[in-house]
């Protein structure tokens, strides 16, 4: 084999990689371990520019049964159980075709849940696209939300909340992160770890194609159009709902030591890490893999990413069981090889050996990179620039407080998900209790016990663009703040770090940066991180999308009857908790309205996070709020505006403490942003127990009205009929 | 067939999008397993795609045809899976495509 | 009263039926494979939601012969009553049970949300203990829900009092907007000629706990109950 | 042209099923609208309906045809909605249908 610059780059190595591979095997790689090299040496896989930096995450806590290193992490909830959650990124399928894209997304993260023997029982999905007035960033949102309600809504799994953000930066790089999360018991708990000399190696489900071949490597490099050369990945859901009930009965049984879905590199990685887990050889044969298609060659067979298989490791007594229930789901199982002692991962195809190579080789040789970040002098002049400068609000013209509400309302960041959450199938199950839209996080039901799950993603991605350390910071606080607000107790963590190209100096800051903030984030809410994932090389024409940390957080309801959604109701006093302090900087007022992206982001001082958050749910658990919401993007008119949108109620509320805490600068009271913020209602007749409890927990909180009426009034600022109200809310996605 | 005032005439374009080689099919593949369970055990493979019938304004066959070509390339087929083929011939003069007589 | 709930290869609601007969009917119910040909132990039989064989080629094409289907039409024949919810209403279209089919929601994309009913037949099995007029509030999640049957059928459907359940807004008026994909004459389930045989395409069993935002579900499931009831008392 | 050990031959058949007259086709609609706002305002009508690529064993062509009658009769086409026609061809002696060579 000829090994040009040429065979490397499409491989993904440099030659300094490539170099290193010859002098640790002794001698020049066959083309399927060049090939096996390479996906597992990408970033995709061998996380060689991430894996230093992702070891600053704290990871443990009393709950954590399984942190980060499995296919999906498990915190325990109580009464035996344990929620097993994970994201992932799709990003660059979905660039190409963004149904198939999407949908495959989404079976690929069912899979790392239920190969962890948990039932699947909720997904969610955070997304970003260019401006909907570009065509094609229309076509990539339209067949993203398509794909991914037509894999979970045929699957049975509910998709029950999200995030959905527009900047022009994510023109040709959308990102589509998709999470899901399980239930299963403690002590059933299945690893994908081999073990056993002699226990037998199974593929189970679709036939192997030509799809993807090179996904992994395609997954690590920019311009996914100009790298992608494999035939285009199609989801089965049908096929994968028939898998997921028969491995979920599989690992019922004493017969199985071990599971992996095939994910991106296929069936490389999948052997590959339950060996290297498991710390044994491998020994598989491709010619017993079964094909879609006529005349692949092994190396094909080893880099398909064909969807919908699996690999199970049984012992060899319980084959026959094993078999009999994958049959009974119509599911084909092929022995396709064993268990060895010798610590090597070997191919076959037929009687030849097409690749032979040391399991920790692929692991723990793959090279790490630490590079050195520079933040960009152009983002530190944004940063730095005086967002004041912008000019206030005004009585009249164009730049009325009405007219800046409505117009915020509208925006496709801020205003209705409703088109997008409807073609979401949500309450199949049987256990939604706050759907989407309803509430900040969705809750569900465990049946059987009284505990709920409270869950939610956010990121915003501009706040870690103006500052990386303090965006990702926020991103940890904004989603654990939407799931105290629904009244629970924040437990886990995963995270799919979406960024550029980290070989950058620029874009390798913005990554460590965000990665300290979020860590710092989670040790002060006291949150590990379990799951994660890294999508590196978003980019287009050479333009890094937004750092976009994307945090999926998990919580806990002792009683899922204790809690609320967002919705204001008739009657009660309206407070808002937390400092008044607001800013422009990073808004989506000062980039909706003035056209910037300037400023610093919101300061976040982590205790008063901690302490807001803990009043809120505990508040909530005592049956002293009737609603919830935290302000986040247009500030805290657009709060306001939103939970009596969700209430289909008025207001009038009066926001004279926040102005003055504001220099009396009208636009940063209404729509500046903040942190550790939250609207909270009491029911009515409940202000007084509200305020004690409230006085009690030493948070600072301010009374700003009471909700009532059909008409939406900032007293001094703006009235606006509630039907005027709504139809802008209602129009921003349309 | 009508000639319009414009001297425009009616074409009826028959436009058939199938997967690309090598694209999973799993409705095909489904559809290829019910035939089975039905008994149409002599059927070895099945593929889905569409058939769309166009009825379209053009001065001449070769216009529509290019004009179909143009409307496959841009909206009717997606070309990173999906392939067409079609023909063209002149309408029966009613209003509505093949279909909605 | 024994029920039964059938899976078929791609079903997904079936676990949701079983939840709502046993966890809120309080009944014993069983899961019936879709290879098995016997269904005589049961009282009432429910064809879940879901996609049955991926709903490929069209919603409940496939699914309608498969093996337990004709056990599931001499059930029928014999006046048990059966209940298809969703993909159980499209596969008993296709198998010809129900009149009629049911095609691509007008708006094209599936939906996902709450919306009413008004019941308009009590003179089924599933709507016995009902009154002509009763709204009721149940999740509808399907892409494949316009209902759709030539005129002479659906006139014939409507003089029989085979229309069972009508989209409506909350008051109990059919409105356009409140018919959520363009079904002929705002119809959200039907009964066959005998009553014992209704197909609708809300959920009925997601909306057994008030938790979860109704339990008027269980209006419809416990319609059969006590027309079972009823029934046995009638013949002691 | 294939001809296997027993004497039988492999046929393609390309199926087309399409809306009956009359059914209302708003995925034909939406397709229609799409064609104007890119600027193909001569088209006035679309449908869309099913294309399915099918290879069979048959000893002859009319066995066939007698044959993907009975599929699209039972499985293939609902006649409560839909109807169907099709031709049958020799196979080009590959394993798959056209589609997947
Ligand atoms: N892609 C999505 N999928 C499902 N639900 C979503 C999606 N995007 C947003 N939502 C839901 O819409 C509501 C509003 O979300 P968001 O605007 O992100 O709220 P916030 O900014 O307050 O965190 C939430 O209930 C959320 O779960
Ligand atoms: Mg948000």
């Amino acid at each position: 084999m000829q090994v040009t610059a040429e065979l490397l780059k499409e491989v993904g190595l440099s030659a300094d990689e490539y170099g290193l591979i010859v002098e640790k095997l002794g001698r020049e790689p066959t083309q399927v371990e060049l090939g096996m090299f390479g996906a597992m040496w990408s970033e995709h896989c061998g996380y060689k520019n991430s894996k230093p930096l992702l070891k600053r995450f704290p990871t443990e806590g009393p709950r954590v049964v399984q942190g980060p290193g499995e296919n999906a992490g498990a915190v325990d909830i109580g009464d035996g159980l344990v929620a097993v959650l994970k994201i992932e990124s799709h990003n660059h399928p979905s660039a190409v075709e963004p149904y198939q894209g999407a949908a495959t997304g989404v079976g690929g993260i069912v899979r790392d849940i239920f190969t962890m023997g948990a039932r699947p029982v909720a997904l969610l999905n955070s997304l970003r696209f260019g401006p909907l007035d570009e065509a094609r960033n229309r076509y990539l949102f339209s067949g993203v939300v398509g794909g991914i309600g037509g894999y979970g809504n045929c699957l049975g799994v509910p998709t029950v909340a999200g995030d959905i953000f527009f900047d022009p930066a994510y023109s040709g790089n959308p990102l589509v992160n998709a999470m899901c999360v399980g239930i299963a018991r403690r002590d059933e708990i299945m690893r994908a770890r081999a073990s056993g000399p002699g226990n037998l190696v199974l593929i189970v489900g679709a036939d192997t194609g030509r799809d993807g071949v090179g996904g992994a490597t395609f997954a690590s490099v920019e311009d996914p159009e100009a790298s992608h050369r494999g035939v285009v990945q199609v989801g089965n859901p049908f096929l994968e709902k028939l898998l997921l009930e028969a491995c979920l009965e599989v690992l019922k049984t004493p017969h199985v030591v071990a599971m992996q879905d095939l994910g991106a590199a296929g069936l490389t990685s999948s052997t590959v890490e339950v060996a290297s887990r498991g710390g044994v050889g491998i020994e598989i044969d491709v010619a017993k893999v079964p094909r879609r298609e006529t005349g692949m060659n092994a190396y094909e067979v080893m880099l398909s990413e064909s969807q919908e298989r699996m690999l199970v490791v049984v012992r060899p007594d319980g084959l026959d069981a094993v078999r009999a229930i994958f049959e009974h789901y119509d599911l084909q199982c092929a022995v396709i090889g064993v268990v060895t002692d010798d610590g090597l991962v070997r191919v076959r195809d037929g009687d030849k050996v097409v690749a032979e190579v040391p399991t920790t080789l692929f692991t723990d040789e793959c090279p790490t990179y630490v590079r050195e970040g520079i933040e960009s002098t152009k983002i530190a002049e944004l940063r730095a620039r005086d967002v004041l400068a912008v000019p206030d609000l005004a009585e009249h013209g164009d730049l009325t407080a009405s007219a800046a509400l409505l117009r915020l309302l509208g925006s496709p960041n801020i205003g209705s998900r409703e088109p997008v959450t409807r073609t979401y199938d949500s309450t199949i199950m049987t256990n939604t209790v706050v759907p989407p839209r309803v509430g900040d996080a969705a809750v569900i039901r465990v049946k059987g016990t009284t505990i709920g799950l409270a869950i939610k993603t956010d990121c915003n991605p501009r706040y870690v663009y103006l500052d990386p350390y303090l965006g990702g910071a926020h991103a940890v606080a904004e989603a654990a703040r939407n799931v105290s607000c629904v009244g629970a107790e924040p437990v886990a963590v995963t995270d799919c770090l979406n960024f550029g190209n980290p070989e950058r100096p620029e874009i390798y800051y913005q990554l460590s940066r965000a990665i300290d903030g979020m860590s710092d984030a989670c040790r002060a809410l006291g949150v590990p991180v379990v799951s994660g994932n890294v999508s590196l090389y978003n980019e287009s024409g050479s333009e890094a999308i937004l750092p976009t940390p994307t945090v999926g957080v998990v919580g806990r309801l002792a009683d899922v009857r204790r809690h609320v959604g967002m919705a204001f109701v008739e009657g009660g006093g309206v407070y808002l908790v937390g400092a008044l302090q607001a800013t422009l900087g990073g808004s989506e007022y000062l980039a909706l309205i003035h056209g910037q992206v300037a400023g610093a982001p919101p300061s976040l001082d982590l205790e008063l996070e901690a302490a807001v958050q803990r009043a809120v749910r505990d508040a909530i658990a005592q049956g002293l709020a009737a609603a919830a919401h935290d302000t986040s993007e247009g500030g805290l008119a657009v709060a306001l505006a939103e939970s009596c949108i969700a209430g289909k109620i008025g207001g009038r509320f009066d926001v004279s403490a926040v102005l003055a805490a504001n220099g009396g600068r009208r636009d940063v009271a209404l729509f500046g942003e903040a942190a550790s913020r939250v609207l909270l209602q009491a029911p009515p007749g409940g202000e007084a127990a509200l305020e004690a409890h409230l006085q009690e927990r030493g948070v600072p909180f301010q009374r700003l009205g009471t909700a009532g009426g059909d008409g939406f009034e900032i007293e001094g600022h703006l009235a606006l009929p509630l039907a005027e109200v709504v139809r802008a809310w209602r129009g921003a996605l349309s | 067939m009508t000639t319009q005032a414009d001297g425009a005439k009616r074409w009826l374009a028959q436009v058939y999008v199938s997967l690309k080689p090598g694209v999973n099919d799993p409705q095909g593949l489904a559809v290829r397993d019910g035939l089975h369970m039905l008994g149409y055990a002599e059927v070895d493979g099945v593929r889905v795609g569409k058939y769309l019938t166009l009825t379209l304004n053009a001065p001449d066959k070769a216009t529509a045809e290019a004009r179909v070509t143009a409307m496959c390339e841009q909206l009717l087929a997606n070309p990173v899976m999906e392939r067409y083929e079609f023909q063209v011939s002149e309408a029966d003069g009613k209003a509505q495509p093949r279909g909605e007589e | 009263m024994q029920f039964g709930v059938i899976t078929f290869p791609g079903s997904n609601g079936d676990h949701d039926a079983l939840s709502a007969i046993e966890l809120g009917l309080r009944q014993p119910v069983e899961p019936v494979w879709y290879r098995e040909t016997n269904v005589s132990r049961f009282d009432a039989l429910v064809i879940p939601g879901g996609f049955s064989y991926g709903d490929y080629l069209r919603a409940g094409a496939i699914a309608r012969f498969a093996p337990v289907m004709e056990a599931v039409a001499r059930f029928a024949a014999e006046g048990g009553p059966i209940l298809g919810i969703c993909n159980g209403f499209q596969i008993l279209t296709e198998a010809g049970l129900l009149p009629g089919a049911l095609l691509r929601n007008k708006g094209l994309s599936f939906v996902s949300d709450w919306v009413h009913v008004r019941v308009e037949s009590n003179r089924t099995r599933w709507t016995a203990g009902l009154t002509p007029g009763d709204v009721l509030r149940m999740p509808i999640a399907h892409g494949e829900g316009r209902y759709y049957a030539d005129s002479e059928t659906l006139e014939r459907l409507e003089a029989n009092g085979q229309v069972v359940f009508r989209y409506v807004d909350a008051a109990g008026n059919v409105t356009p907007e409140a018919d959520p994909n363009g079904s002929a004459n705002a119809i959200a389930g039907i009964a066959n000629e005998q009553g014992n045989v209704v197909g609708l395409m809300p959920h009925p069993e997601r909306a057994y706990d008030a938790l979860l935002g109704s339990d008027d579900g269980l209006k419809i499931l416990s319609a059969v109950l006590q027309a079972g009831i009823d029934a046995a008392t009638a013949r002691v």
